[in-house]
């Protein structure tokens, strides 16, 4: 995934660098920086401990600290309480608090004292009045439980779309239009992301869906993002660790400008750069409200992306950050004013290529997922699409996919048209405990895919 | 009665049910003189006797709608003294059980009283619930329960680890159910319980380990057809609900003046059009997992 | 279920007996007679072997005839063949039936010369050259699939409404309205039925749901059979043993008369069988195509139902059924026509019945499962209900049923309203090969349902 | 390389997509000079060569689309040499396995090289995919395939019987696949063959003693972040259909003349009157089983 080495080599992770960090079925991405202090669950620690590990290290949480493991733990996994037949055989329990002789405030004084997580869960069975009557397996839910509860163990991992996908569906599901993994899997899988092809997509769930393809494309090909209504969204792009290549590749083209596209490509460079300051600082730059996402970022505190960078990574991990922040308040410098140009220039020259994919009618896949009525964007953005190529629409709800495919149908535009909507599971497997997770996500979203074909 | 049989209006000594939201049923016993809290205020029993089944109730602050209990409707009302057996499995193990008037059926563990309710209703009026709880607590509330609704001739309650002292019942029942830690080790006294004529079995198990090892051990005691199955409840949310429509830039095909296109842009750019549909989505969170339901007949033996 | 206990005494089933008979998960029902010759798949056989025994009893054929097992045998249950990885295993096997040296027609040589199933699957498995070869799974595998074809072994089994809607489901779901068994089971407990109740149903699958509601009624209460567009289906009773005193509590009431229902119930009797008569005569019976379920009792061939004897069931089992059928086309003989009278007389009074039960809004529940729009029905129906009662309304398709909340919404009529549909899964459990079955139903239909109110 | 890139039109050895419904889609290798023989009739392969992909092929009594070939259509028109893997489970294995441009994978057996397509898709350019197969003639035809769809640059097809022999590969790998009777046995390998930094495994199992065997091992092994999930797909037929309105018998609350009342029943009766709508209903026979995927995580070993 990472295309710098630098992050993986013997010296390990450094200042600067973006990580996902892991606890239990928590996820945080957060970019590293001595003494910054991060709040996971109910924990809180800086992220010191951190540099020069390796991905995938485990850590310990210790006096808001992050401290190396002695021994290799296998990982606390959630487990259920509440589905095994055995725990209803506990014959004689009365359901209550009552049966642990620590208090609450007794466990607070323990941890200021010091004492260690694993010591205080030691404790905790030792005081349960119910523990020795419990089955062998309610033993190790509870042990498993208090464990989770007190010792936190944290993991450093690379940040991948598997994650960040994952971070977004467990903490903000709505952000991403409920979309689940499964979902989100068939669309990658669908559009059929080949090196070098150009993916048009419409995306106002976060830009989860233009970060995952840039991704996959690495750096080739090109991600042409179309902006309907002014709604620029690029949120998760961020999260990743894109390399220069890649975020090179992403271009974006507002939709209501499709009219005009033939002209706006063929007028000189001058008259397009002054009208594309004023249509860009038009933009909203987001329509939902600000993601309640778990990150340290203060970028990302106000709940909006700027335009003026294509480049967020490397810009947010200045140390100057709030430095520049400030300043940005107060009129620009000269060298501001010329890096500005620097940047309407090459936005221009991408604008041009953008437009050129679109004259020329050479998408190679189109994936549609937006709040907006799916089916006037998606006859409208047919006539962009090479013949013979996959097109996906999603949608939260299968109404207006059914509208899209009566239309479609009638237009005669497609084959292989399909609807449909994937059951995901997940199981508990462990001995004698095997079962389906209790709790599961009754809807993923709907798709519909087909494939284009000549006029 | 009214579990057994309908009534047009409460009595004192009522088990009613109180409908606030979907999300929100109690049950309530009927009690002259006592007050009901609820969180839009306080209501009078005595001011609900003799009101209609059905009726809209209000309160200082709100209201609430008073039905007639039901075995479903207890379901969504009941005190949960453990993990219950909801309306889905419960429909299919009355169903897949062929219980009917006058049959005779045998329950463990009791549990909450959830299926049992369901139960008695179906072997009603002269069929007979066997149901036993080794959990002294839950057997004493669930034997008051059977009373105040008035089901005790139809129904006896035991209080007794059946895994170990078994139902001690010969040839009487058509039916068995059994929601047990290892319901296998049950299996030979469900088996002696069970008429001569043979009748039916369902053993509800919440892991596959269990599954299989009460398949493997019904085969080798000679019951048939034995299949194993799971239902689960999903839930739609009905919703008028509208997607924006955002504009496609389709009206200038053909260059125009550069002023005009410009604004052209702005009004369109605001456009409020919206797409309007009724929705059914699926609710998001939704129950995964309940158990596995193993059913299997057994033949004259 | 059967409440005459003659079919279960020490003389076993009897000639006239309806019974179910159950080869491996196909089933049809019959009604036992000497010399009637059965076809269940691809075998034939005569139901002799049927009269004595006891309800449970399995029989092998064998050579068109049903003969006792020596031992009880495990039912072949159907495993998958497909599902387990061990079947990839089997490296050098080339899929192919050249591994089999006897031929399909040596086969037919030893079933013409009485040589036994078990025999020739036993030489099947000696005359394999890839047995051998077998993982131990597909040698059982292969045993099993081989038994199912040559050693046919059927159940006689007593009709309950659990095999008649299994037998309806696997032969001929259309005629159902593809209602699968959690969502038939569900609408059964919902519907509350309590001894004695009067159940109001909407019934144009075949009547399934009526005969499964007189069943659970026992002869207590009443069903009250709505009937649409003079479209009367009861098809689902004759499979049923029924008593008497059901088959009484079983009362018919056409929708479109509902608008003169107490000027019916005001007028004389005479004018109203007059009356009665003309409707009767005038009523469509079956609205559906021929139902193809594996029955062999002739009067079902034609697919239709007869109004004139509300016990079909009786009617059926006389052995001068044929006899009796060319007969009807003669005229009537003063008996006949006497007896028709009697029929008339009889069916006014449960006319009178069942207009008593509507005029005094006495439903205490409903049921509405129809090829028709149910919500008209519905909010007509509703008139005729007490409060605090429950209905449930059954559609294959999820929109009607939407239409039918957004409407009973509106009207403020229901409280507990909700939409459903149950997702249903069966398990193949065996050792070492346990799972999900490989084919499953995408759809059982979807539920509305909720609690009347009073007004 | 129509399989690695996108090319407009159809050249001689191009191996293409023939669509003739959902159910019918078929493959075809371009070989001038010879005859595809459909349903419909036939057509030479010469006729094909220079046509624009995407395009309808009009045959003597009908017609198809010819098209461009992806992972997707290729995993519905491939020659079924063992039961394949769909693309339900195969866009679930690429994701989770977190493939990417030149990612190394493994994956044991080839089977019918459905999902080998996929996941040489995932790693291309620069990257690698090592596939075991230890049945002789699929290994055979797989190998020729993966030449006719020329992606032999990024694929290596090995025959042996990984089970027992193992990958024989050292710290090369970003991600394992393993779609075998035992896959616990080659877990060790596995390991071996993944990069000192770690990688992702991924394990398919139709039955769940293989999956609980599995989840052990890999455990035991010190794999992280073991998840086993399941994903089926459910597909929606569209179409525009109706019911028809019942007659309710409204007209006449009030008493009126017998004729008249029986002029008004007959007229009602055959209404027809309809209520129509546009259905997604789901499709009745779906895919109940694939198999349950296992994921796990190796840190940096």
């Amino acid at each position: 995934m990472l295309s710098d080495p630098q992050t993986t080599s013997k010296t390990g992770i450094q200042e600067g660098t973006r990580v996902i960090l892991q606890k239990s079925e928590d996820y945080k991405s957060v970019i590293v920086k001595k003494d910054n202090v991060i709040r996971m669950g109910k924990v809180r620690f800086n992220l010191n401990g951190i540099i020069g590990k390796e991905f995938g290290t485990q850590l310990l949480i210790e006096d808001e600290k992050l401290v190396p493991i002695d021994k290799p733990t296998q990982d606390v996994q959630p487990m259920d309480v509440q589905a095994c037949s055995s725990d209803r055989s506990n014959k004689d329990l009365t359901e209550s608090d009552e049966n642990q002789r620590i208090k609450q405030d007794e466990i607070l004084k323990m941890k200021e004292a010091g004492i260690s997580g694993e010591e205080i869960v030691d404790k905790l069975i030792e005081n349960s009045q119910t523990f020795q009557n419990k089955t062998e397996f309610s033993q190790e839910k509870y042990i498993k439980k208090k464990k989770e509860k007190h010792v936190a163990v944290i993991r450093v991992l690379k940040p991948t779309t598997r994650l960040v996908f994952e971070m977004f569906y467990r903490n903000s599901p709505a952000d991403i239009g409920y979309m689940r993994v499964d979902t989100f899997s068939q669309i990658l899988a669908f559009a059929n992301i080949i090196r070098g092809s150009h993916i048009g997509i419409i995306d106002t769930y976060k830009g989860l869906l233009v970060a995952a393809v840039l991704d996959q494309l690495g750096g080739t090909g090109a991600v042409v993002q179309m902006i309907p209504d002014n709604i620029f969204l690029k949120d998760c792009l961020k999260y990743y660790d894109l390399s220069e290549e890649s975020l090179e590749s992403h271009y974006h083209y507002g939709i209501e400008q499709l009219g005009t596209l033939e002209s706006d490509y063929n007028k000189d460079d001058t008259m397009d750069q002054s009208n594309m300051a004023t249509s860009t600082s038009s933009m909203k730059m987001d329509y939902e409200t600000p993601c309640n996402l778990p990150t340290d970022d203060n970028q990302s505190a106000n709940g909006t992306d700027t335009l003026k960078s294509e480049s967020v990574e490397s810009t947010e991990s200045q140390p100057s950050k709030r430095k520049r922040k400030r300043e940005e308040k107060k009129i620009k410098t000269p060298e501001e004013l010329e890096a500005d140009r620097q940047v309407r220039l090459k936005n221009s020259v991408k604008r041009k290529k953008a437009q050129k994919i679109l004259l020329d009618k050479n998408l190679d896949a189109l994936i549609i997922s937006s709040k907006f009525h799916p089916t006037p964007l998606l006859m409208r953005m047919l006539e962009f699409i090479n013949p013979s190529r996959p097109v996906v629409v999603y949608s939260q709800h299968i109404e207006p996919l059914l509208d899209c495919y009566m239309k479609l149908k009638g237009s005669g535009k497609g084959v292989n048209l399909h609807i449909t909507e994937t059951w995901y599971r997940e199981y508990q497997v462990l001995p004698q405990r095997t079962h389906p997770v209790v709790r599961m996500s009754g809807t993923g979203g709907y798709l519909l895919t087909f494939t284009t074909i000549t006029p | 009665m009214s579990f057994s049989s309908y009534k047009p209006n409460i009595e004192n000594g009522d088990v009613a049910i109180l409908y606030f939201s979907p999300l929100n049923i109690t049950q309530l016993k009927i009690r002259h003189g006592q007050t009901l809290q609820t969180s839009y205020g306080a209501v009078k029993h005595a001011d609900l006797i003799g009101v209609k089944y059905g009726s809209k109730v209000n309160c200082p602050k709100g209201f609430f709608h008073i039905l007639h209990p039901t075995s479903e409707l207890w379901t969504q009302a009941v005190p949960h003294r453990t993990q219950i057996l909801y309306s889905t499995d419960i429909s299919m193990i009355t169903f897949q059980l062929e219980l009917t008037a006058g049959s005779v059926v045998i329950e463990a563990g009791t549990g909450s009283g959830s299926l049992s309710h369901a139960l008695i209703r179906s072997v009603l009026p002269t069929g007979h619930l066997y149901t036993f709880e080794f959990h002294k607590e839950r057997y004493e509330k669930a034997a008051k329960e059977f009373e105040d609704h008035g089901l005790t001739e139809n129904v006896t309650i035991t209080h007794r680890d059946v895994l170990n002292d078994g139902f001690q019942l010969e040839h009487v029942a058509d039916a068995v159910f059994l929601d047990l830690p290892s319901p296998w080790s049950c299996i030979d006294s469900a088996k002696q319980a069970l008429k001569l004529k043979g009748g039916r079995i369902c053993s509800f198990s919440p892991c596959i380990e269990q599954v299989s090892q009460t398949c493997a051990t019904l085969a080798e005691k000679g019951f048939q057809d034995i299949k194993t199955l799971e239902c689960l409840l999903r839930k739609f949310h009905v919703k008028h609900t509208g997607m924006p429509k955002a504009c496609l830039g389709e009206l200038t095909e053909v260059e125009k003046a550069h002023q005009a296109k410009v604004e052209a842009r702005k009004s369109q750019a605001t456009s409020q059009e919206s797409y309007e549909y009724v929705t059914a989505g699926p609710v998001h969170d939704m129950q995964g997992h309940t158990g596995f339901l193993t059913f299997a007949s057994l033949y004259s033996h």
